[in-house]
């Protein structure tokens, strides 16, 4: 009955593609009753475009350092056990997983609750960016519209 | 006195560069001001209100003064997920 | 483009192990963007007592209709583009999955949404009964501990 | 007139009953004065403010009226999940 020891914030940027399965087993753990995961998939369309493919890629460094902070915090913030978030980098086909988080708590609500936190602040804060390859032939830097 | 400073590029901005990074001789005195001439010099369409920066790997202030041998990363709005 | 044809409400009654990869896999769609699931699992411990291991018993005919009345007020109350609900029956061990939600959706809130709505719902209404077992011998049907 | 009526036993009452169903002739006019019959006669412990009612495999009203034939179930409070 004693509750397992916390383990590190679990964060990773992978240009290798996602496992969810393994990721899951990972958070197995015989105290937590609770799982909630969210997976992201690559669309067939964007704003009304067809989307062909999909390229992510990353700043390394500060990615890694803020994912981490992120998972930190849903510590801090929810009666959680063990939370996993990985975001893939790289060529993505259509229904290819672009991210997978999953957090394990002995009640629902705090897995739940965890689980919306680190996708959101994933999707606010970490340096990872999106380039839409459309049927047309059309490429775009989503997010950058933006003029001078 | 100039100082050296590293500039990694991602995303649209280095697209818009043409390279990852690069080594500059540069009088900015803060990441502001350092953009500026950038986005003079080489075209970037974003404006600072739509950018972050880092400095030596850690988000900074844009009127953080920069120091010789700083690495600094002009960080295009996110998108992942 | 064309937005699939929506599948029909899919709870169900299993007693068998539960298979989420498999159940997962009929949510995949090139139209979804976002997955939300919640697996609950068999706890070693509740209220402060050692559980061995849980039955777990349906009355089936009305459990599975008031389990398809959930998801379809969920199609009703979220856009959403696919869900699956199952709960598992009979005795199951420490770390087993007891329920299984999946929701898959052009964007994550309404997955979330969703996921979270139903597995509340069948908690609250659906007519499945836990039965402990604990390491001392006893055994008690879980919420059952009203006296006339 | 007695009606025939089938009960199914479910969870903690089907070990208070010790039986998976039964069927019954009962005057009873209503489900709830069905059960306050059977608490009686077999000593269930679970009052009906703690319990719902089906007939037929539908919820039902307690103050519904039984038919003759009907099928009727005592549900304990549920716990899924």
């Amino acid at each position: 009955m004693t509750p397992p020891s916390q383990p590190p914030p679990s964060f990773a940027i992978s240009a290798e593609p996602l496992q969810p399965e393994a990721l899951k087993q990972q958070l197995l753990d015989g105290h937590a009753g609770a799982l909630a995961t969210f997976e992201g998939w690559v669309r067939n369309h964007n704003e009304g475009q067809a989307v062909e493919r999909l390229e992510y890629s990353s700043y390394p460094a500060l990615a890694n350092k803020e994912g981490q902070r992120i998972l930190a915090e849903a510590f801090q913030k929810f009666a959680i056990d063990a939370a996993i978030a990985q975001h893939r980098v790289g060529l993505l086909e259509i229904g290819g997983i672009a991210v997978w988080v999953g957090v394990s708590a002995a009640h629902r609500g705090a897995a739940f609750d965890a689980c919306r936190y680190i996708i959101e602040e994933i999707k606010g804060r970490v340096p990872i960016w999106k380039k839409e390859y459309y049927s047309d032939g059309a490429t775009d830097w989503v997010n950058c519209h933006q003029e001078t | 006195m100039p100082k050296k400073l590293t500039i990694q590029y991602f995303a649209l901005l280095r697209e818009q560069r043409g390279l990852d990074q690069e080594t500059v001789q540069s009088d900015a005195a803060t990441a502001a001001s350092l953009y500026a001439d950038l986005a003079q010099e080489h075209g970037f369409t974003l404006p600072t209100t739509a950018l972050k920066v880092a400095l030596n790997d850690d988000f900074a202030d844009w009127q953080s003064p920069l120091s010789d041998g700083d690495t600094v990363v002009f960080i295009p709005p996110v998108a992942g997920g």
